[in-house]
């Protein structure tokens, strides 16, 4: 199989896909797809063509077409992630809910049609119920309206909300919601105003 | 769409009150669907591209009448519902975008970059004549039922790798085509998400491009629909014409044999 | 332009002085209510028009839904029910320039057309119907839907 | 002068009813381009139909009207082959002149 692995910030342990019941017309595939790729798009704005070659997680994700991995990967997937959360130094992880909810609504950043300068959202409501009021909400994730009276407001909980959004995979392997801190997405502060958003009693997510 | 799921078990749904409130959201966007369809200005396309079709044009000055869309030189009725498909003159599978650029290079003189030029057009600064005879031809198969061949080897092997493509996860953002499109009854802001995976998924949204884009005040072709969804997934940008965005679109197509087709829609 | 019965209309309007020409062209016989137009008001918007003591009538909003899914194209059918409607005017609130459009509906035609306006926002949609020299007015809030994955 | 409109002219009862798209931008001078100039307002101002030398419905549009406008409407009378005209200037002057045959 090609590889193009070219892993950016801290390294993933190596996720190996056992026996992944590929025929031989499925690898040639798999090859043809990944060179029908790479001659099939060119670097614009502010993306180049690096954005193509996947990591581990990416391309163990990837063989699993769709379906859940299997088990033994998945508990790799997760492990490997789960080991690149960078927790807050000062301690602190929850931000401002205001900041939380433009960044909820917002969902440029990281296109070719984007500024480089920014600003980047995390487009929450793309996929979330968040706030009662947006009506204008994806249901590709679960409604996370309520989200504080659901989980407690417990320093377990600010944690755990404070990981999901830095590395979804740590605890979801192959969930469809980026990795918004470890692919460098969000900044930290930015994955603290999120986290605001869904566990400030002030914010409309709990009202 | 594992883990997704996983999360919402630990989350429990959503309460009763929004459920409600998303019911009626769901009417109200049904209507407001409804009343669009009553005046496609896809229709301005149609007529444009026809003109465009029937024009003699290029350093040659002959018209598109003699392209051979797949059914014989000239047959526009339905040939869009069995594209795409593999052409020996061309030894290539071909989309129908790609094969009007074929036929504008080997017929009209045109050079390859002047037939491609604007691909996608921009108001009355930029138009595209590739949008304008896409409309055309793919009003000209309304009504007929896909029928996409798989007979060829190229088209086999196009198929095979644009369902590899679909579950490509990458960039940024670890998106593939299968984030948003592998799984029923989703959406994303109120926008309803086919399973393009299963027939009935592409049935519905491949037979309704071309579209009006009403957020955009233009026609837009299924070369389009894959360009800005990879500018979306935050991949670079899809080279018009490529072996990824044809083996894509073969997959799709395929996978929604035996809906009657009927584009041009009026969408978003 | 073919429309000598129209164009005959507006020149005799236009002599009384109270039509704008469109554009540059001086030729051009339309008018255009150019201080209703642009004004960034809606009282403004109806002063200009003549319309700001409208009393509530039989007007109705038609295939016209109250969530739409993009604010550039808002589709916004208005019936008036009023005998003798000779002009309809649709103004939307929050819009930069709240009124949208001005339709004269000579005798023999419906007092019903459907069209599609941009709205800026979520905002109050006004109808107003002119009949034997009064208006009449309705409304209906139109909400507006971000949509898409891109922002 | 704008490319064609599409003009839709039925029998529907004892009206007509008309249903006309036009081509145009109708930009609203209040975008800017990516440079940050604003883009000027470029829009319909008017629009007459008339058949058989009756106006049978005249407007004045702002910029809010829809890029690629859309208007319906009906008026008493009408035969099958009657035709019916309709124009539309912009506030450049531009103008525009289609017609379609009663259906």
């Amino acid at each position: 199989m090609m590889r193009y692995a070219k892993l950016g910030g801290a390294a993933l342990v190596a996720i190996v896909v056992p026996g992944c019941a590929s025929a031989p017309g499925d690898e040639r595939s798999a090859a043809e797809a990944a060179a029908a790729l790479h001659a099939s798009f060119r670097p614009a704005g502010q993306v180049g063509l690096e954005r193509l070659d996947q990591d581990d997680t990416q391309r163990a994700c990837s063989a699993a077409s769709g379906k859940p991995p299997p088990r033994e990967v998945a508990a790799k997937i997760e492990a490997a992630n789960l080991a690149t959360v960078r927790y807050p130094a000062d301690g602190k992880l929850i931000g401002d809910w205001k900041n939380g909810e433009k960044i909820a609504q917002d969902g440029r950043g990281k296109q070719f049609s984007d500024d480089p300068a920014g600003p980047v959202g995390g487009n929450c409501y793309a996929c979330h119920q968040l706030a009662k009021s947006e009506l204008a909400f994806g249901t590709i994730g679960p409604s996370l309206y309520r989200y504080l009276e659901r989980r407690g407001n417990t320093v377990e909980t600010q944690r755990y909300t404070f990981a999901k959004i830095y590395n979804s995979e740590a605890f979801a392997a192959c969930s469809n919601m980026p990795r918004f801190g470890y692919k460098g997405i969000l900044s930290e502060q930015q994955i603290k105003d999120v986290a605001a958003l869904l566990l400030d009693p002030a914010s409309p997510v709990n009202q | 769409m594992t883990g997704v799921r996983s999360l919402g078990v630990v989350l429990a749904l959503a309460i009763a009150p929004a459920a409600l409130a998303q019911s009626s959201t769901a009417d109200e966007i049904a209507k407001y669907r409804a009343a669009l369809q009553d005046g496609n200005p896809a229709e301005l396309w149609e007529i444009r591209g026809e003109g465009l079709w029937k024009a003699p044009r290029g350093p040659k000055q002959v018209s598109l009448e003699r392209c051979d869309l797949g059914l014989g030189p000239g047959v526009v009725k339905g040939a869009y519902a069995r594209l795409p498909r593999y052409f020996a003159d061309a030894d290539r599978v071909q989309d129908l975008e790609s094969r009007l650029v074929w036929c504008m290079v080997t017929l009209q003189g045109f050079t390859p970059a002047e037939a491609r030029k604007n691909p996608f057009g921009n108001g009355s600064a930029a138009r595209s004549d590739l949008e304008a005879l896409t409309a055309y031809v793919a009003s000209e198969a309304k009504g007929v039922k896909m029928d996409v061949p798989l007979d060829h080897p190229r088209e086999l092997a196009a198929y095979r790798v644009g369902e590899k493509l679909f579950y490509y996860r990458g960039g940024t953002h670890d998106f593939a085509c299968a984030t948003c499109h592998g799984e029923e009854g989703k959406r994303i802001r109120l926008q309803d998400l086919p399973d393009l995976a299963t027939a009935e998924g592409a049935r519905a949204a491949y037979t309704t491009w071309p579209a009006y884009r009403v957020s955009q005040g233009e026609l837009r072709t299924f070369e389009w629909r894959l360009y800005d969804c990879f500018r979306q997934q935050r991949f670079p940008e899809l080279v018009f014409g490529s072996d990824a965005a044809i083996a894509l679109t073969v997959f799709l197509a395929r996978n929604a044999n035996g809906a009657p087709f009927s584009a041009p829609g009026i969408k978003r | 332009m073919k429309s000598g019965g129209a164009g005959a209309v507006y020149a005799a309007l236009s002599a009384a002085g109270w039509l704008k020409a469109a554009g540059a062209d001086a030729q051009s016989p339309e008018r255009w209510n150019k201080d209703a137009f642009e004004s960034h008001a809606l009282a403004d918007a109806r002063k200009a028009l003549g319309a700001e003591a409208a009393q509530s009538g039989e007007i109705a909003f038609v295939q016209t839904p109250e969530i739409a899914e993009n604010g550039a194209v808002v589709p916004i059918g208005v019936t008036s029910s009023i005998p003798g409607t000779d002009s309809i005017a649709i103004l939307i609130e929050k819009n930069p320039n709240p009124l949208a459009a001005v339709f004269d509906i000579p005798a023999g035609t419906e007092a019903a057309i459907t069209t599609r306006v941009k709205m800026a926002q979520t905002s109050n949609v006004y109808a107003l119907a002119r009949a034997g020299g009064r208006y009449y007015v309705a409304t209906k809030e139109i909400k507006v839907t971000l949509g898409g994955c891109g922002g | 002068m704008g490319d064609p409109m599409k003009i839709r002219a039925a029998i529907v009862g004892d009206e007509t009813e008309v249903k006309v798209l036009m081509s145009h931008e109708m930009e609203t001078g209040q975008r800017k381009n990516a440079k940050g100039q604003v883009i000027p307002a470029w829009f319909i101002q008017n629009v007459t139909v008339v058949w058989k030398d009756k106006t049978v419905l005249s407007a004045q549009w702002g910029t809010a009207v829809s890029k690629n406008p859309f208007l319906s409407f009906r008026f008493k009378g009408g035969a099958k082959g009657d035709k019916v005209i309709v124009t539309w200037v912009d506030n450049r002057g531009d103008r525009r002149t289609d017609e379609a045959l009663i259906a």
